[in-house]
């Protein structure tokens, strides 16, 4: 009778909960996938091939390196995943050499010296990305202006948070905020923003100036898949529901981040007083989405218990909060994750769960 | 006797398998030029430190062999700062604080208590020779990478009219600039030893 | 007791002997330093001087990262002046030196002290990139910021801009130094 | 339903699958010609065998006699003679000898009308040999010979008898029916218990998924008029564990490495106590047990009432046999059972069910790196960190992973249940375990 | 430089070991397990500040008033070296448990890159004496950080199966140059804005 | 001028320089921690493999083990005799060899093509995990189970597997620490003379017919070997043959009659190995 079953043999438990590592790395690159297409539908077409030469050369590393230490990795999505987002954090005019770059140092550098994926103690898509930022600045610094924006075609621009910032360099004006501040400067905005904003002024009794709407869908300029929140933050929910990504870790990070901005973000500005920096502005713009979603929360990379996550998600805010107000870069989003990349294993060492049975005084007598 | 000196080449690569004298390795090693500076003054001093060491290994007491050694070493240092402060002030700007920190390279306190204080004059000038020489290539090794890729280019002596700067076409336009920064350096030197670990791993196996 | 005596004693004459080495030493490249000094400062203020006749030092009190001045003469008449003047880089001080005319404009300058990182601030140090200060403050403003430039500039600029914006307003300190002094 | 107590800390939810046998009433399996009795089927050391082939034997004769503090009594399940005596793997992978019995002869029992004995009179001591003599040990699976259990250590005190009925392992049914189908002869064992240990307060804790079972004990109780809380539980794996389950009904937390009696506790599984009111009133030693027999590849699933021994391919085939190629064999529950190759391995006492599962239940999958998910730190009951844990003892660093815990690990499978990368966690601690054990024996 | 400046300056923008490669030798070679680097950076700190001290003494009362400048370097590393081995003396005789911890890496401290660094640093600074010692501190606890995050990560990556010719030192600088990146973050601009 | 400042450099220097010595030595005097010299002699001596052969944690607790507890100094077998007469000599013991160097090696030759597997396994790769499954997944409970649990403890890397998923020992890297065979859970993985030209390469204690049932590389205890080669020390109980290493006569005749080909030279073990990395390199 046993003889023709083959049975398996298997230390319990017998039965698995349904989902595994590649079906993580693919439910997120899919709710990526919304936020990407909006991105070529923004910037054109070119962008496309900024997504894929990412994507193609992280893959290509990926197979190089599972061959040569014999594992077979391609199919767990992982790289598919870090070429994506590294794509997601490109401008879109960066010449394609760029991108093929940072996906390289991300899946042999990053990933790979440490043993693959589960290994490295840095997100690699980001540390591809700093990496080929401070080599490269020019080219990733030059933004384009949406086409929405322009009508016509693609136009070099700074990004909202680095006109603002190279802006106030030698700022005299009296503007109360960023936002107020672009609008001063001629920053243009579409007609879907401006028809919308006065709809909720009116209609709701906000004073909203123009270009929120516009920082919420896209509409400005950007990395290509950092400027939508709201398809961000819709492909999201997916992730939420499977509890892919749990709640602890953008919900401190924007909090502590947004917090911050409203008490110390106004400072920059003519009248330097507390309590009114501009939280949407900040939020909706410099990837910070993007980050707070689907890099801060990268499993292999964020901390095991949710005390920890919710200290690295903390942390990440301070430090993104710090490098955009007051560094010398703009955005801060990837710098500051990778920052307290390098802190987790110590959240770890101090955030262990308690153990049961451990420290219980004795109830009899 | 040959031994002690091609030993430091390669075998026992102060840098590569000893792993000592890191910071000068890496703190200067941004051109070539600096790291042809920075091995020359190396040689120097750890040969003036291992010949005294070794002449004045019986004189001086075990209680402050290190003060003493270091007192040395520091002379020797300072002898290569003012002189080359005097001579070849533009490389003396770009060695920077890495200059006086000679005093401090691992190496030559190391070669002082490790072999010179133990053997002979001869074989203690051959042990400097080959560990200068040693640390001098390593250090042009990794100049090389980083330079060729942080900046694209090649800077050696200017000899006549060639100007001492070699340009790599492409690269020289838009390098990788962090090759040319500290995390490049690091990351360079770990590859490197990583390449080191793997080529004695074969050779131990054979 | 003696032992211990004895090991301060040898430790001491290791040094005593370093000291008069190195003394030695020193007393021969001192010259050689101080003189290679000199002549390379000499070098950087003939370059700035524009041929006109370098004047005596004066150290300033100004707040503003300004060090000091020398006048420039031409047949007496004080024309211009080369400020001794400090911006703040990327990382650590700028030391810079520059010829501002009397009208306020920019005639030199060169980067004398900095610790930029390569290939990015560093690039400063090449007396080209001071090129697109140079003729600018008397009928225009000192570039301190990327859209005082025109697009091919502010092109070559992209990476360093902290280090072009710390020149820029070190260079438009010294232009209102010598606006105030420039009366004299 | 509201008010459900549970532990706070880890826990899972399987999917439970009861619904398979739940509603097959206890049936009383065919006896097998063959019956192959493992000589340590107890945790503890093996019994000793003192019967030889050619020896005839009868129904309910002590074949394996009690070695150490530690062991248990082992009777024939069937009257016939001994084959031979052979070694054997159980269920669990271990080797045990066997005593493999030919069924010949009557039944002393089987089949006869039995007669109650009143134990009243008896002195806790007494009681305790009687049990020790049946050879009962815990039926949950844990198998800890049950008159050292209750045996109090000197000085301590029971406070609570808690009596476990949750049966939080997916598929299985057996207690289930057992509560619903003898709930007087239970309620009957618990006073047998109560009345060795002497405790303050009686409990018994049930899972919500089990309404007429709470029902049908509640009744009972009030029937012997016997004050016994009956505790609905929330429906959490591993609730069914002593120390889940005494954490959710006293709210106390028994101290890592000690034993329920640590805090005034003695925990007893619901088979168990009804083998102790067989034993006891009627005189019978612990020689069957009931076995659920159930998963998605068989076609029949029911509760079968099982004579120690008996070939696990013949409950099996009582039960239709497979409507699909299996892609394992389960023997215990789903969570914390072991699979078998070879279908001939006997049923022992601690055979809580037989399960033929298919490979859309198992949702196996290739094992992939750990990405620090932490959803094992998530699901452990025991507030100890899996990955760690599995990476240390895959570094064979035993030591670090006893510092941190492993000791404390009681292999309940929540943290492999929950992996992503499907990395054998409880295996990983298994082995640890194993090594640290047999380095500190060689030390 | 405010002194609060001197501090963020020398634990984060120009941190010794991450941006300016002193001090390498006992961040790769004691940052194997948590405790032993923090016995280390604790004696690095405390080394440095008396270091920071004693050097600037030496310098404004010795070296100056005699116009000896130019032994700057002798005297400095001499008074380190004395420094050290007292600190040594001590240590053995009062934690024997830490000393072997530290192992062959006390005595390195004399030749620690960033002990003779901070002291050089300071005069090319032109610290006074306050400064030069918070200098010393801050620079020590700067080393501290960075070995201490190094050691939490390796720690980590022991559990992890690194491709053999990385192992041990090789994976460290690896580990060693992408925290230099992130450190990039901090730059004198972020001190500048922050103290305004 | 020059002169005073050399003077003066001359003075403070030579001043600080006693000071500094003096105190130093003072405070050396003061606070001086006997050290015994012998330990920092041996730790040198010791080959620093921090095996854990000796049962000391590592070469440093072993060398502190002699002196302060005056352990044996013939626990290294790493090092072997060389070591221990430089141990013996700096702490003024006698000297007991141990003897020949001993390496191990696997007693088995079982793969997929040889031998009969009896279930599907799922689950670490770990020969002591899978053992307490069933015994492994061979039929035969006394085979090699090709888990690598030995090459994973092997400190010096010394053990790897061949194309045939079968594993042997390299002698020449082996430094007898005996870790793989305390790891090994069937007992396969047995230590030899490194001199040993023949192993047997079975471990199955089963009776002759149930082995050939299920391997066709198994020793069936029919004594050939021992007839063949009389002087070869084979001996032939429980129905597998061993090999009694100090007897030195020929064993090529049983080698070559060997039926099971289980007896085979111990060389070719580790000869395979390169030449498996050849065809590897080959394949890539």
């Amino acid at each position: 009778m046993s003889d023709n079953l083959n049975l398996l043999i298997e230390s319990s438990p017998q039965i698995k909960q349904s989902g595994s590592t590649a079906s993580v790395m693919w439910a997120v690159t899919i709710c990526l996938l919304p936020a990407g297409i909006w991105g070529v539908w923004v910037f054109g077409i070119r962008v496309l091939g900024v997504l894929f030469a990412s994507i193609i050369a992280a893959v290509i590393a990926e197979a190089a390196m599972a061959y040569l230490v014999k594992k077979n990795t391609i199919q767990d999505g992982s790289a598919v995943l870090t070429g994506l987002l590294i794509g997601f954090n490109m401008p879109p005019s960066v010449p394609y050499y760029i991108p093929v770059v940072a996906s390289v140092f991300a899946i042999v550098i990053v990933k790979w010296t440490f043993g693959g994926l589960g290994g490295n103690f840095m997100n690699p898509a980001l540390a591809g990305r700093v990496f080929v930022f401070f080599s490269w600045t020019g080219p990733m610094t030059k933004w384009t202006m949406p086409a929405v924006l322009t009508r016509i075609d693609a136009v070099t621009t700074a990004s909202p948070l680095g006109a603002v910032k190279s802006g106030l360099l030698e700022y005299t004006g009296s503007a109360d905020g960023p936002a107020r501040f672009l609008s001063e400067a001629g920053y243009p905005h579409s007609v879907m923003d401006t028809g919308i904003t006065s709809w909720l002024n009116s209609n709701f009794g906000f004073s909203l100036s123009d270009g929120y709407v516009d920082m919420f869908v896209g509409n400005i300029p950007g990395s290509i898949g950092e400027v939508s929140v709201l398809l961000l933050l819709l492909g999201s929910i997916y992730l939420f529901i499977r509890k892919i990504i749990t709640w602890e870790i953008p919900v401190s990070y924007i909090a502590v981040f947004g917090l911050l901005i409203w008490i110390f973000g106004g400072t920059r500005f003519s009248d330097g007083s507390y309590f009114n920096g501009d939280v949407l502005f900040h939020l909706f713009t410099g990837g910070l989405f993007l980050g707070a979603l689907y890099m801060a929360t990268d499993m292999v990379t964020s901390p095991l218990t949710s005390k920890g996550m919710l200290i690295y998600g903390a942390g990440a805010g301070l430090l993104t909060f710090l490098i955009r107000i007051y560094g010398s870069f703009p955005e801060g989003v990837s710098l500051a994750i990778i920052l307290m990349n390098i802190f987790v294993p110590m959240i770890d060492q101090y955030t262990k769960p308690k153990r049961f049975g451990i420290e219980t005084k004795k109830v009899v007598k | 006797m040959l031994k002690e000196f091609t030993k430091g080449l390669i075998k026992e690569n102060p840098v590569f398998i000893i792993v000592l004298g890191l910071c000068p390795a890496l703190g200067v090693s941004t051109k070539v030029i600096n790291s042809l500076g920075m091995g020359a003054g190396v040689i120097f001093v750890l040969l003036g430190s291992n010949i005294f060491v070794s002449l004045l290994k019986d004189f001086i007491p075990d209680k402050v062999r290190i003060p003493a050694y270091i007192v040395i070493i520091a002379s020797f240092v300072t002898i290569v700062e003012m002189v080359m402060e005097a001579f070849i002030p533009a490389l003396y700007d770009s060695l920077g604080v890495f200059v006086p920190l000679i005093v401090v390279n691992c190496i030559i306190l190391g070669r002082a208590e490790a072999f010179a204080n133990k053997n002979t004059i001869k074989a203690s000038i051959l042990d400097a020779l080959g560990m200068g020489i040693g640390f001098t290539l390593a250090l042009i090794l990794i100049a090389l990478i980083r330079e060729v890729f942080g900046l694209g280019t090649i800077t050696l002596f200017p000899i006549g009219s060639f100007s001492g700067v070699i340009e790599i076409p492409g690269l020289v336009d838009s390098p990788v600039r962090v090759f040319g920064l500290a995390a490049g350096a690091l990351l360079v030197m770990g590859f490197l030893k990583a390449l080191f670990t793997w080529i004695e791993d074969i050779r131990r196996v054979k | 007791m003696k032992e211990v005596v004895k090991t301060g004693g040898k430790l001491a004459v290791i040094c005593a002997v370093a000291a008069i080495a190195l003394g030695v030493v020193n007393a021969v490249t001192e010259p050689k330093i101080a003189a290679a000094r000199a002549a390379r400062l000499e070098e950087a203020l003939s370059e700035l001087s524009v041929g006109l006749n370098i004047g005596q030092y004066v150290e300033s009190d100004n707040q503003n990262g300004i060090n000091g001045y020398y006048p420039l003469s031409d047949a007496g008449n004080v024309d211009a002046y080369i400020v001794d003047v400090t911006g703040a880089g990327y990382a650590g001080d700028l030391g810079l030196l520059t010829t501002i005319s009397l009208e306020g404009e920019v005639l030199a300058a060169a980067l004398m002290e900095d610790s930029e990182t390569p290939g990015l601030g560093k690039e400063a140090e090449n007396a080209s990139y001071m090129k697109m200060y140079i003729g600018t403050g008397k009928d225009s403003v000192i570039p301190s910021s990327k859209s005082h430039l025109n697009p091919a500039d502010a092109d070559a600029i992209t990476g360093a801009s902290i280090t072009f914006v710390g020149i820029g307003k070190a260079l438009n300190e010294a232009a209102d130094f010598v606006g105030q002094i420039g009366g004299m | 339903m509201k008010g459900l107590k549970t532990f706070k800390m880890g826990g899972v939810h399987p999917p439970g699958k009861k619904y398979l046998s739940e509603n097959k009433p206890i049936k009383n399996a065919v006896i097998s010609n063959l019956s192959v009795v493992a000589l340590s089927q107890q945790l503890g050391s093996p019994s000793e065998c003192i019967v030889k082939p050619g020896d005839e034997v009868r129904e309910g004769m002590l074949i394996g006699k009690s070695t150490g503090f530690i062991s248990a009594n082992i009777h024939s399940p069937v009257p016939g003679t001994v084959k031979e005596i052979s070694d054997i793997y159980l269920a669990n992978g271990m080797t045990s000898r066997a005593v493999v019995i030919e069924m010949e002869g009557e039944f002393d029992r089987l089949g006869k009308e039995e007669s109650k004995t009143s134990w009243d009179n008896l002195s806790s001591k007494e009681l305790i040999e009687i049990i020790d003599s049946s050879g009962i040990v815990g039926l949950g699976g844990a198998t800890f010979p049950a008159n050292v259990k209750f045996s109090l250590p000197k000085g301590k005190k029971a406070e609570y008898l808690v009596i476990n009925g949750v049966e939080c392992e997916p598929y299985l049914t057996a207690d289930h029916h057992l509560m619903i189908e003898k709930s007087d002869q239970i309620i009957e064992g618990i006073k047998i218990i109560a009345s060795i240990i002497k405790p303050e307060k009686l409990a018994i804790g049930i899972e919500a998924n089990k309404p007429d079972a709470i029902e049908v004990m509640k009744e009972a109780a009030l029937r012997a008029d016997l004050s016994l809380d009956v505790v609905g539980l929330e429906v959490k794996y591993p609730q069914g564990d002593e120390k889940q389950l005494l954490k959710a009904i006293t709210n106390r937390e028994v101290p890592s490495g000690a034993l329920p009696i640590e805090i005034g506790c003695v925990v007893s599984n619901v088979g168990t106590v009804h083998a102790i009111y067989e034993a006891v009133v009627l005189g019978k030693p612990l020689i069957e047990r009931v076995v659920t027999v159930s998963g998605g590849a068989i076609k029949n699933p029911q509760n079968l009432k099982v004579r120690i021994g008996t070939p696990i391919s013949s409950l099996i085939e009582e039960c239709g046999g497979f409507t699909e190629k299996p892609v394992k064999v389960v023997v215990g529950g789903p969570m914390m059972g072991f699979t078998i190759y070879d279908l001939d391995t006997p049923v022992t006492k601690g055979t809580s069910g037989v399960l033929a599962l298919t490979s859309k239940e198992v949702k196996g999958a290739a094992q992939t790196a750990c990405i620090s998910c932490g959803r094992c730190i998530a699901a452990c009951p025991m507030g100890l960190n899996p990955t760690t844990l599995f990476k240390y003892i895959d570094h064979t660093d035993y030591d670090s992973a006893e510092s941190i815990g492993l000791m404390d690990c009681k292999e309940c499978g929540s943290c492999g249940y929950v992996c992503l990368a499907r990395i054998p966690l409880v295996q990983g601690m298994r082995l640890g375990k194993g090594m640290l054990r047999a380095k500190k024996v060689k030390a | 430089m405010s002194y609060i400046g001197i501090i963020i300056t020398f634990v984060f923008i120009n941190n010794f070991i991450l941006t300016q490669f002193l001090g390498l030798c006992p961040f790769i070679g004691v940052s194997k397990d948590v405790e032993s680097a923090v016995g280390m950076g604790f004696a690095v700190t405390f080394v440095m500040a008396m270091a920071s001290i004693a050097s600037w003494i030496i310098y404004h009362y010795v070296l100056v008033p005699l116009d000896i400048v130019f032994l700057q370097t002798i005297s400095f590393i001499l008074v380190i070296a004395a420094l050290v081995q007292l600190v040594e003396l001590v240590i053995q005789k009062i934690s024997p448990a830490l000393y072997k911890a530290l192992g062959i890496f006390l005595p390195l401290i004399t030749t620690n890159c960033a002990v003779l660094g901070i002291a050089l640093i300071n005069v090319r600074n032109d610290y006074n004496a306050l400064e030069s010692f918070i200098a010393g501190i801050a620079a020590g606890l700067g080393f501290l950080l960075a070995i201490l995050l190094m050691s939490t990560i390796r720690a980590k990556l022991d559990s992890e199966w690194i491709p053999k010719p990385f192992r041990g030192i090789p994976i460290a600088f690896v580990t060693g140059g992408l925290m230099a990146l992130a450190f990039m973050a901090f730059d004198n601009a972020l001190l500048n804005n922050l103290l305004g | 001028m020059v002169f005073i400042k050399i003077f003066y450099a001359f003075i403070s220097v030579t001043l600080m320089g006693g000071i500094l010595g003096i105190g130093l030595a003072i405070a050396a005097r003061l606070l001086v921690v006997k050290k015994d010299e012998r330990v920092n002699a041996l730790e040198e001596i010791l080959p620093g493999a921090n095996c854990g052969a000796c049962g000391f944690p590592g070469c440093s607790g072993y060398a502190e083990g002699i002196v302060n507890e005056d352990a044996d100094i013939n626990l290294c077998s790493p090092g072997g005799p060389a070591v221990l007469a430089k141990i013996a000599e700096i702490m003024g013991k006698e000297a007991v060899s141990s003897g020949e160097k001993i390496v191990a090696q696997v007693h088995c030759r079982g793969n997929r093509d040889t031998s009969v597997y009896t279930y599907n396994y799922k689950g670490i790769e770990d020969c002591n995990a899978m053992y307490s499954m069933f015994g492994g997944d061979k039929d035969c409970k006394y085979s090699c189970l090709a888990r690598g649990s030995c090459i994973k403890v092997c400190p010096v890397d010394a053990i790897s597997r061949d194309e045939k998923n079968r594993i042997w020992v390299n002698k020449n890297l082996c430094i007898s620490c005996e870790k793989c065979v305390d790891v090994c859970p069937t007992g396969a993985m047995q230590m030899i003379p490194y001199s040993a030209d023949a192993i047997v390469a079975c471990n199955s204690l089963d009776k002759g017919g149930k082995v050939k049932k299920y391997c066709s590389v198994g020793c069936i205890g029919c004594k050939i070997c021992e007839k063949k080669s009389p002087e070869g020390g084979f001996v032939v109980e429980n129905f597998l043959a061993t090999i009694n290493y100090d007897m030195k006569g020929d064993r090529s005749g049983a080698m070559d009659s060997c039926p099971a080909k289980c007896i085979i030279a111990a060389d070719t073990a580790e000869l395979t190995i390169p030449e498996v990395e050849e065809t590897q390199k080959v394949n890539e």
